[in-house]
């Protein structure tokens, strides 16, 4: 586990995404403590005050601290991402371990069921889901999971598929192991790394895409500070005020980005071809 | 009475007044040219009895007419009807058609297609949404070819005013017998424009009605119609020269469009406004007290500010503002925490009160209020969670049911309308259950009042009731907020907020050529 | 005389994170013109490094120490990029390892013929194709003009190297560079191609330098044999001479390993007692669908018995159906007809139940898949242990038995060699104590040396436990070695099942008679 | 493409399209707050909500309904929709063609932009050029596409003034107005998939350059030029026809936050608008027609790829 850290930090792009990473969790974390001022805190003078030393990264139309509510903010964003794609990711492997272990007839029709959900833009299915569940950021995470588990199933079918074909799985059903032992000792560990890497890189989706839902008015509602929402409530008045609107876009980017360059530095870290 | 005949005598000889001057005054309008004017939602119905919103107010408007019209001082005028005449009790009324008016198909307009008309939007199998604001009609009837009468259910001053209903179309009879249902996809109007085509969700094309019954108008050869969803696209493509005129904008785009080279920023102080509905049959809003508590919390100037950018004036928790006629200017409340803290202790809630204040996200400012309530009511104790939902949702499940949420209204043709609509008893829509009887016989006194000193008195009253009790807070109402390129002439924005008038319009010196 | 290619003195390092890594120490060499050059070494011996240091085509942590490489008059070290364009191909040919990689898949073969004539020849398309078609011929294939406008998939690989060698040849190099052209095609295959070497050379008087890890079929093919051993030069003499007297010792342990048919390894008699009998037995892969055939049975209703304690050899080459056997008896695939093992009738792999699974084990080609890479050797090796009642205590004891330290049991599979792995899952095998072990292909991937080492470790473990085994190879000479009985399959079917003694009588099947001729046997 | 691979890519499309259906339907099945109060909006009274439930046939079990929907869809008819009173599938249709029109040149700049800067990525791998297009991909894919849609506009339309922001002019209708109105949009698609395409075209590029067929053409003595451009171009091509096959996936769902921000009439917006109206017949119709548009391009990818590779030809 350290030697893989240390394997990742080596990448220049697997330590900026830790850093960044640690930046984000730190916000998360400790947001709400670290934040000069109340995120929902209105202030009439201070409508639309430009970044300085008041409000170091500005104020929005409610004269709210821009900085302290993208602290805050943080924990509404990031870790509901997060959720649902360990939810998706989780369904989606399991689907696609099962798929690929039970093989032939049965594999052939999830896999085909699969692949037909998937044709449903992921946008639109979580869109579909929200406007059915209901708005608000439990929702959209159920719906992001919900659009991202086929996708999770079709990777994870691919890689299961692999090792089943493996010698060491062939060795172990010649030797009259039995399904549980197959599939949780010999497969499970051997997709794990491609699984993880995978949905590291989808968290990044995840926080696009909840924030679009956001954005779009389904996810997370006001006066919470998630960075979607933000970016939506500053579009009109990105005239006057554009910070209101740089800052949380470049929020949701940095951390998008954080969570590809993690994912891509542990694709590198975990790759066996690199070990000399 | 006397301002009655007043406004008659007005309305009888509006052509003259109206058009006259222009031509003797000012450069005879420009005849021709194409209007491009961008709609902020989709005009998604054009059938003139269903429409809802302005996009298509302003389409029907383009196609059809009414009897009469309201003029931007919120007085009538006529339109297909010349004239009018109430019996003394004002429950029957003698209304003239102009006489050689023809439809779009040809076909000349009688006092059939009138009774037809206003009998289809009276009838509940239309589900038209003028059913209940046209008026207090009981029959209506023809009398000659160019003679209508109306029997009302009682005495009803403003019936003249009530027929400018935006739903209040006349169309052809025979279209009414045969298949009222294709109004959703043809028209077949008096308006002074006709339809070309019609993609409800990216553009509507008019054209000129040759033989509309004023020769002179309208001086647009063609008014196309864009859906601009987005304000700031909208405000940008008025500023690139890509429309001509836009319906209405937010104070964020005014500011800029102020600012933008070759175009004027258009503005009118209106009696659109957004409250705070209360139920008052409910706890804990059955306690006048809360109510009042709730009232004091609110700074209403920084309300004008945090929803209307300021572009609009501080309410006093009565609907109407100065737009209207009869307005009683009662000093406006100031937040008082102390006081709202103590009215909240003897109430019952020393320790604040813990409530869901429901916001519909269409538009947004229904959430910016309530963002801004929240946090101006918790220094008095109230600890108020806000919950957005979609429009749909909230209309299903929440309006007219809810005991706490956020309103939007717009502006009415007179107080009595506005006050019947969502005040009284029985009004159309009693949100807020408050059920008060003297409020209810003072509304009812001032309806059938015929001095303008006593009417005035009356309405004054009414006010006071709505301000000392609150049955909703009401802290901002909003100006009407528009643009047009400087090249555009005639147009101006009309306080109703659903009023157009395009016939008017004319392309000055400057407007580019358009195919 | 100017040799057509001399290396002298030259020393390659590769820089690695933990330093530089010499693979080529000190190697002087020379081919005359119209030579034949062989160059043998097992892998990571430096041999392929030497044939890029000469195609001026090393990675890029390559660091030339010391030493020229000159063809003809020409330094090579000092070509330009463009200079050396003109020198590949046309004075400096190359033939590779494995044909089906080595032609672009989306080109045709004529274009890829021709784009290297035109390069190289100054000719105009049209003559390029004319020339080609003749190579083609020459190579001898079949209907030229018809492959020109085929694409590389729908050739077999033995016409794919067939081209590659008459592009090669097309443009009349000095001399070509040959890197195990033989390698990845099937024997007789390979033998073919042998031959068209062979005559082409005679032909051309082209020199050359072959490349192998074959130390018999280079024998064949060179005048001449070097030897490397971890990048350095250990001998070199002419080919007729290094089987006879090696005398480096490196030379005469690689030597020993090859395999030769007529030194017998095993000297006892098989017992009479059938330990596993299989009759008509037909694997399938794959059903029908909707819209497809079932693809044909791998294997047509084969039948065969391993008796006792007995090795029984099961040859072939690729796609004969051979490995399809190991997983039907091992209840991999799914099969029609019997089999018959102590005394239990077995007609699907349900019926294998724990005694039998228990008691016939395989062991896969590829040590680096048939390890499961997220378990310590302890854990793999207890697995069977547990299933079949034994006792983890005796994991030392299992590898010893495969000459294993005892401390390797906390190993990971990626820490251990092809060798140790492949030593391993011999060591799970035989944890069940089987009284059959199917070894498919198992030392396929792996040097002569290890192989030796490896078959030596079989043989011991025979003896110690009395196992019969069913050894699955490609390879004739070494089966010829080991097994009492030999079958040989061709295309799902067997084609012979001969004691090992019988091999070279007259009634042998006329396929089984051309395997042993293309089995290349060292000359000496 | 045999006969039986042609088929078998037909079934399953049609298969594709009759889950989504079914699961679309569901969906808008169980779609809170209904059609008709929606409709009506505040003047609705109980008698009109009744009245027109019972015009709009929402009391049906939910399957009469879907088989009822299913039969007419088979025939062409997507029914009518609840918020405009016209028919749903001519509109629907409509919009998609001038979202197809977006889709497609999207994919047009991509190609012509991520392809060659992926191939020079990848030949100077590890230097300032590969760093740069590695920096541009990292952005690209991590900015969601309102963020990009409003700061393009806020830097391309109203500062610099060089397009128009937003609208939608059919290049039919006029075609310089259209191509500009189309800039925007299409450039903000553009920047996501240009970002993934790059990146997939410079791992290609990258696995195709070490290949075994590379080499031996660099080998065989062919100039770099011909070597690049011969053999390796279009093997990296080749995957990067799949991976844009995949992408319209990616892009019809980019396109409903596109045309929601530049105003486009397209189907995303159509669909945006459905939604918010619970207008059922548009929901099911506009849904349907983006799964099978994905299925149909998918199976087009699937085709040219086919083609593309002579690997394929006779399976």
């Amino acid at each position: 586990m350290i030697e893989l850290f240390v394997r990742l930090i080596r990448r220049p792009q697997g330590l900026v995404g830790v850093t960044l990473l640690a930046l984000i969790a730190v916000a998360c974390l400790f947001g709400q403590a670290l934040a000069p001022y109340a995120p929902e805190k209105i202030d009439f003078l201070g409508r639309f005050r430009p970044p300085g030393w008041q409000n170091w990264l500005g104020a929005d139309q409610f004269g709210r601290d821009i900085l302290s509510r993208l602290m805050v903010g943080a924990r509404s964003t990031v870790p509901m991402a997060l959720i649902a794609t360990f939810v998706g990711s989780a369904a989606g492997a399991i689907i696609g371990v099962g798929s690929a272990y039970l093989g032939g007839r049965t594999d052939e029709a999830i896999m085909r069921t699969n692949d037909a959900v998937m044709a449903i833009p992921g946008l639109l299915l979580a869109l579909l889901l929200v406007s059915t569940l209901g708005n608000g950021a439990g929702n959209a995470v159920i719906a992001i999971a919900v659009a991202f588990a086929p996708g999770m199933a079709r990777v994870t079918r691919s890689v299961a598929l692999n090792v089943r074909n493996q010698d060491y799985v062939k060795a172990a059903i010649a030797r009259g192991e039995g399904a549980a032992w197959i599939i949780f000792r010999e497969m499970l560990p051997n997709v794990m790394a491609p699984i993880v890497i995978e949905s590291t890189i989808r968290v990044s989706f995840a926080v696009m895409l909840f924030a679009t839902l956001s954005f779009l008015g389904v996810g997370a509602q006001p006066p919470a500070s998630e960075w979607g929402l933000m970016v939506a409530d500053a579009r009109q008045y990105m005239y006057q005020a554009p910070w209101g609107l740089i800052v949380p876009a470049a929020a949701i980017a940095l951390t998008a980005i954080a969570f590809n360059l993690l994912g891509d530095g542990l694709r590198d870290a975990l790759n066996p071809k690199d070990e000399r | 009475m006397l301002s009655v005949t007043r406004r008659l005598f007005l309305a009888g000889t509006a052509i003259s007044l109206v058009t006259l001057p222009r031509i003797a005054v000012a450069d005879a309008p420009k005849r021709g040219g194409v209007l491009r004017m961008s709609l902020d939602q989709a005009a998604s119905v054009i059938h003139p009895m269903l429409a809802r919103v302005n996009p298509e107010y302003l389409v029907t408007e383009l196609l059809y007419s009414n009897l009469t019209r309201l003029k931007p001082d919120m007085t009538v005028e006529p339109d297909l009807a010349l004239s009018w005449e109430p019996n003394e009790t004002r429950t029957e009324w003698i209304f003239k058609l102009r006489p050689g008016v023809t439809f779009h198909d040809g076909s000349p307009l009688t006092s059939e297609d009138v009774v037809a008309s206003i009998n289809a939007i009276l009838d509940p199998k239309t589900a038209s949404p003028g059913r209940t604001n046209v008026g207090p009609i009981k029959e209506v009837a023809a009398i000659d070819p160019l003679t209508v009468k109306f029997t009302l259910s009682g005495a009803y001053a403003d019936l003249p005013v009530a027929l400018t209903y935006l739903n209040a179309r006349i169309v052809p009879a025979k279209v009414i017998a045969s298949d009222l249902a294709s109004l959703s996809t043809t028209a077949n109007g008096t308006g002074p424009f006709k339809l070309v085509s019609y993609e409800p969700d990216r553009k509507i094309v008019v054209e000129r009605n040759a033989v509309y019954y004023d020769p002179a108008r309208p001086y647009l050869d063609r008014v196309e119609l864009l859906v601009y969803p987005d304000r700031t696209a909208e405000a940008s493509a008025m500023m690139s020269g890509e429309i001509d005129l836009l319906l209405t904008t937010t104070p964020g785009e005014y500011e800029r469009l102020v600012k933008a080279a070759g175009v004027k920023a258009l503005r009118t102080p209106s009696g659109q406004f957004l409250n705070i509905n209360l139920g008052c049959d409910q706890k804990p809003f059955n306690d006048v007290r809360v109510r009042q508590a709730l009232a004091l919390a609110v700074d209403r100037e920084a309300t004008v500010g945090f929803v209307a950018g300021g572009y609009g004036t501080p309410g006093n928790d009565t609907p109407l503002n100065s737009a209207y006629h009869f307005y009683k200017n009662i000093p406006m409340k100031k937040p008082d925490v102390a006081k709202a803290k103590q009215l909240l202790a003897e109430a019952g809630y020393p320790n604040g009160i813990d409530l869901t204040l429901i916001a519909s996200d269409r538009p947004a400012t229904r959430t910016q209020l309530g963002v801004a309530v929240r946090e101006m009511a918790a220094a008095a104790g109230f600890h108020i969670n806000v919950q957005t939902m979609p429009h749909a949702t909230y209309l299903d499940q929440v309006w007219k049911k809810g005991n706490f949420y956020v309103g939007f209204y717009n502006m009415q043709p007179t107080a009595d309308a506005i006050f019947n609509l969502l005040y009284t008893s029985n009004a159309t829509w009693n949100e807020t259950r408050w059920n008060n009887s003297a409020f209810d016989a003072v509304i009812n006194a001032a309806r059938v009042e015929t001095d303008e000193a006593k009417r005035t008195a009356l309405y004054a009253k009414a006010q006071e009731m709505m301000n000392a009790e609150v049955p909703t807070v009401i802290s901002a109402f909003f100006d009407l907020l528009a643009a047009q390129r400087s090249y555009v002439e005639g147009y101006t924005l009309h306080p109703r907020g659903s009023v157009f008038r395009l016939d008017l319009v004319s392309l000055g010196a400057g407007a580019p050529k358009r195919g | 005389m100017i040799p057509a290619l001399a290396v002298k003195n030259y020393t390659l390092d590769y820089a690695t994170a933990a330093g530089p890594v010499r693979v080529l120490h000190d190697i002087s060499l020379q081919i005359g013109p119209g030579e034949v050059l062989g160059l043998v070494g097992e892998s990571g011996s430096g041999k392929s490094s030497l044939a890029w240091a000469l195609m001026r085509h090393l990675p890029d942590n390559a660091r030339e120490i010391a030493g020229s490489l000159h063809l003809g008059d020409i330094d090579l070290q000092r070509l330009s990029p463009r200079e050396l364009t003109r020198i590949r191909g046309r004075r400096l040919g190359m033939v590779f390892q494995d044909p089906s990689t080595s032609l672009n898949p989306t080109l045709t073969i004529g274009r890829q013929v021709t784009e290297t004539l035109i390069q190289h020849r100054g000719i105009k398309q049209r003559e390029a194709d004319v020339l080609a078609v003749d190579l083609l011929s020459h190579v001898e294939l079949r209907d030229p003009a018809a492959i020109m406008r085929r694409y590389p998939h729908e050739i077999s690989g033995g016409e794919k190297q067939r081209v590659i060698i008459a592009t090669a040849f097309g443009c009349r190099p000095d001399i070509i560079l040959f890197d195990e052209p033989t390698t990845a095609l099937d024997v007789i295959t390979g033998a073919r191609i042998l031959e068209l070497f062979a005559r082409l050379r005679e032909e051309t008087g082209v020199a050359a330098l072959y490349i192998s890890h074959d130390l018999a079929l280079v024998t064949r093919v060179a005048d001449r044999v070097a030897v490397l051993k971890h990048g350095r030069l250990v001998e070199q003499a002419p080919a007729a001479e290094i089987f006879r007297a090696p005398r480096h010792a490196d030379t005469q342990a690689l030597v020993q390993a090859v395999p030769r048919p007529e030194r017998r390894l095993i000297h006892d008699k098989s017992s009479d007692e059938v330990l596993l009998a299989a009759s008509d037995i037909e694997v399938h892969y794959g059903r029908a669908t909707l819209l497809g055939h079932a693809p044909p049975p791998a294997t047509k209703r084969i039948g065969l018995d391993v008796r006792a304690g007995e090795i029984l050899g099961l040859v072939g080459e690729s796609g004969s159906g051979k490995s399809s056997v190991a997983r039907a008896l091992t209840g991999l695939a799914h099969f029609s007809g019997k089999v018959r093992f102590d005394n239990r009738e077995i007609t699907d792999a349900r019926d294998m139940n724990a005694a039998y699974r228990r008691d016939v084990q395989i062991i896969f080609q590829h040590p680096d898949s048939s390890l499961n890479p997220r378990q310590k050797v302890s854990e793999i090796l207890s697995r069977p242990l547990k299933l079949y009642g034994g006792n983890t205590a005796e994991i030392p004891r299992l590898l010893e038995q495969v000459r294993l330290p005892t401390s390797f049991a906390d190993r990971w599979p990626h820490q251990l060699s092809g060798g140790q792995k492949q030593r391993v899952a011999i060591a799970r095998a035989f944890a069940a104590r089987p009284k059959l072990v199917i070894c498919d292909e198992i030392t396929a991937p792996l040097d002569v040396s290890v192989q030796a080492q490896i078959i030596e470790l079989l043989l011991a473990l025979r003896a110690a436990t009395g196992t019969a085994f069913l050894f699955i190879t490609h390879d004739l000479n070494l089966i010829r070695q080991i097994a009492h009985r030999i079958a040989v399959m061709r295309r799902g079917e067997m084609v012979d099942l001969l004691p090992a003694e019988d091999f070279d009588a007259e009634h042998v099947h006329p396929y089984t008679r051309e395997l042993m001729a293309a089995s290349p046997v060292p000359v000496g | 493409m045999s006969l039986a691979w042609f088929a078998r890519r037909l079934l399953l499309m049609v298969y594709t399209v009759i889950v989504v259906s079914m699961l679309v339907f569901a969906i808008t099945q169980v779609l809170p707050a209904d059609a008709a109060q929606s409709l009506l909006g505040e003047n609705a009274t109980p008698e009109m909500l009744a009245a027109l439930r019972a015009k709009l046939g929402l009391g049906a079990p939910a399957w009469q309904q879907y088989l009822r929907w299913a039969g007419h869809v088979f025939t062409g008819d997507f029914g009518i929709s609840m918020r405009t009173s016209q028919p749903v599938g001519p509109e629907m249709l409509s919009a998609l063609s001038r979202s197809l029109l977006l889709a497609a040149s999207s994919i047009l700049v991509t190609l012509v932009v991520a392809v060659p800067l992926g191939v020079v990525a990848a030949l100077r791998q590890g230097r300032l050029a590969d760093t740069g297009v590695s920096l541009i991909a990292y952005l690209g894919v991590s900015l969601p596409e309102f963020v990009t849609a409003t700061l393009l506009a806020l830097l391309l339309a109203d500062t610099l003034h060089w397009l128009p922001a937003t609208g939608y002019v059919s290049p039919l209708e006029h075609f310089g107005d259209g191509i500009s109105h189309l800039a925007l949009p299409v450039l903000t698609i553009s920047v996501i998939l240009i970002a993934h395409v790059m990146r997939m075209m410079r791992s290609e590029t990258l696995d195709v350059l070490k290949s075994d067929y590379i080499r031996a053409a660099r080998l065989k003595g062919l100039p770099e030029r011909s070597v690049l451009f011969r053999h390796a171009l279009r093997n990296a091509l080749l995957p990067v026809v799949t991976i844009i096959g995949l992408d319209v996936g990616y892009l019809l769902g980019g396109i409903i936050v596109i045309e929601e921000i530049f105003a486009i009439p397209g189907i995303g917006r159509a669909l945006m608008v459905a939604i918010a109206a619970r207008d059922l017949p548009s929901i099911q119709a506009g849904a349907l027609i983006m799964a099978a548009t994905y299925a149909v391009t998918n199976t087009l990818a699937d085709m040219a790829y086919a083609v593309l590779d002579p690997r394929i030809r006779y399976d």
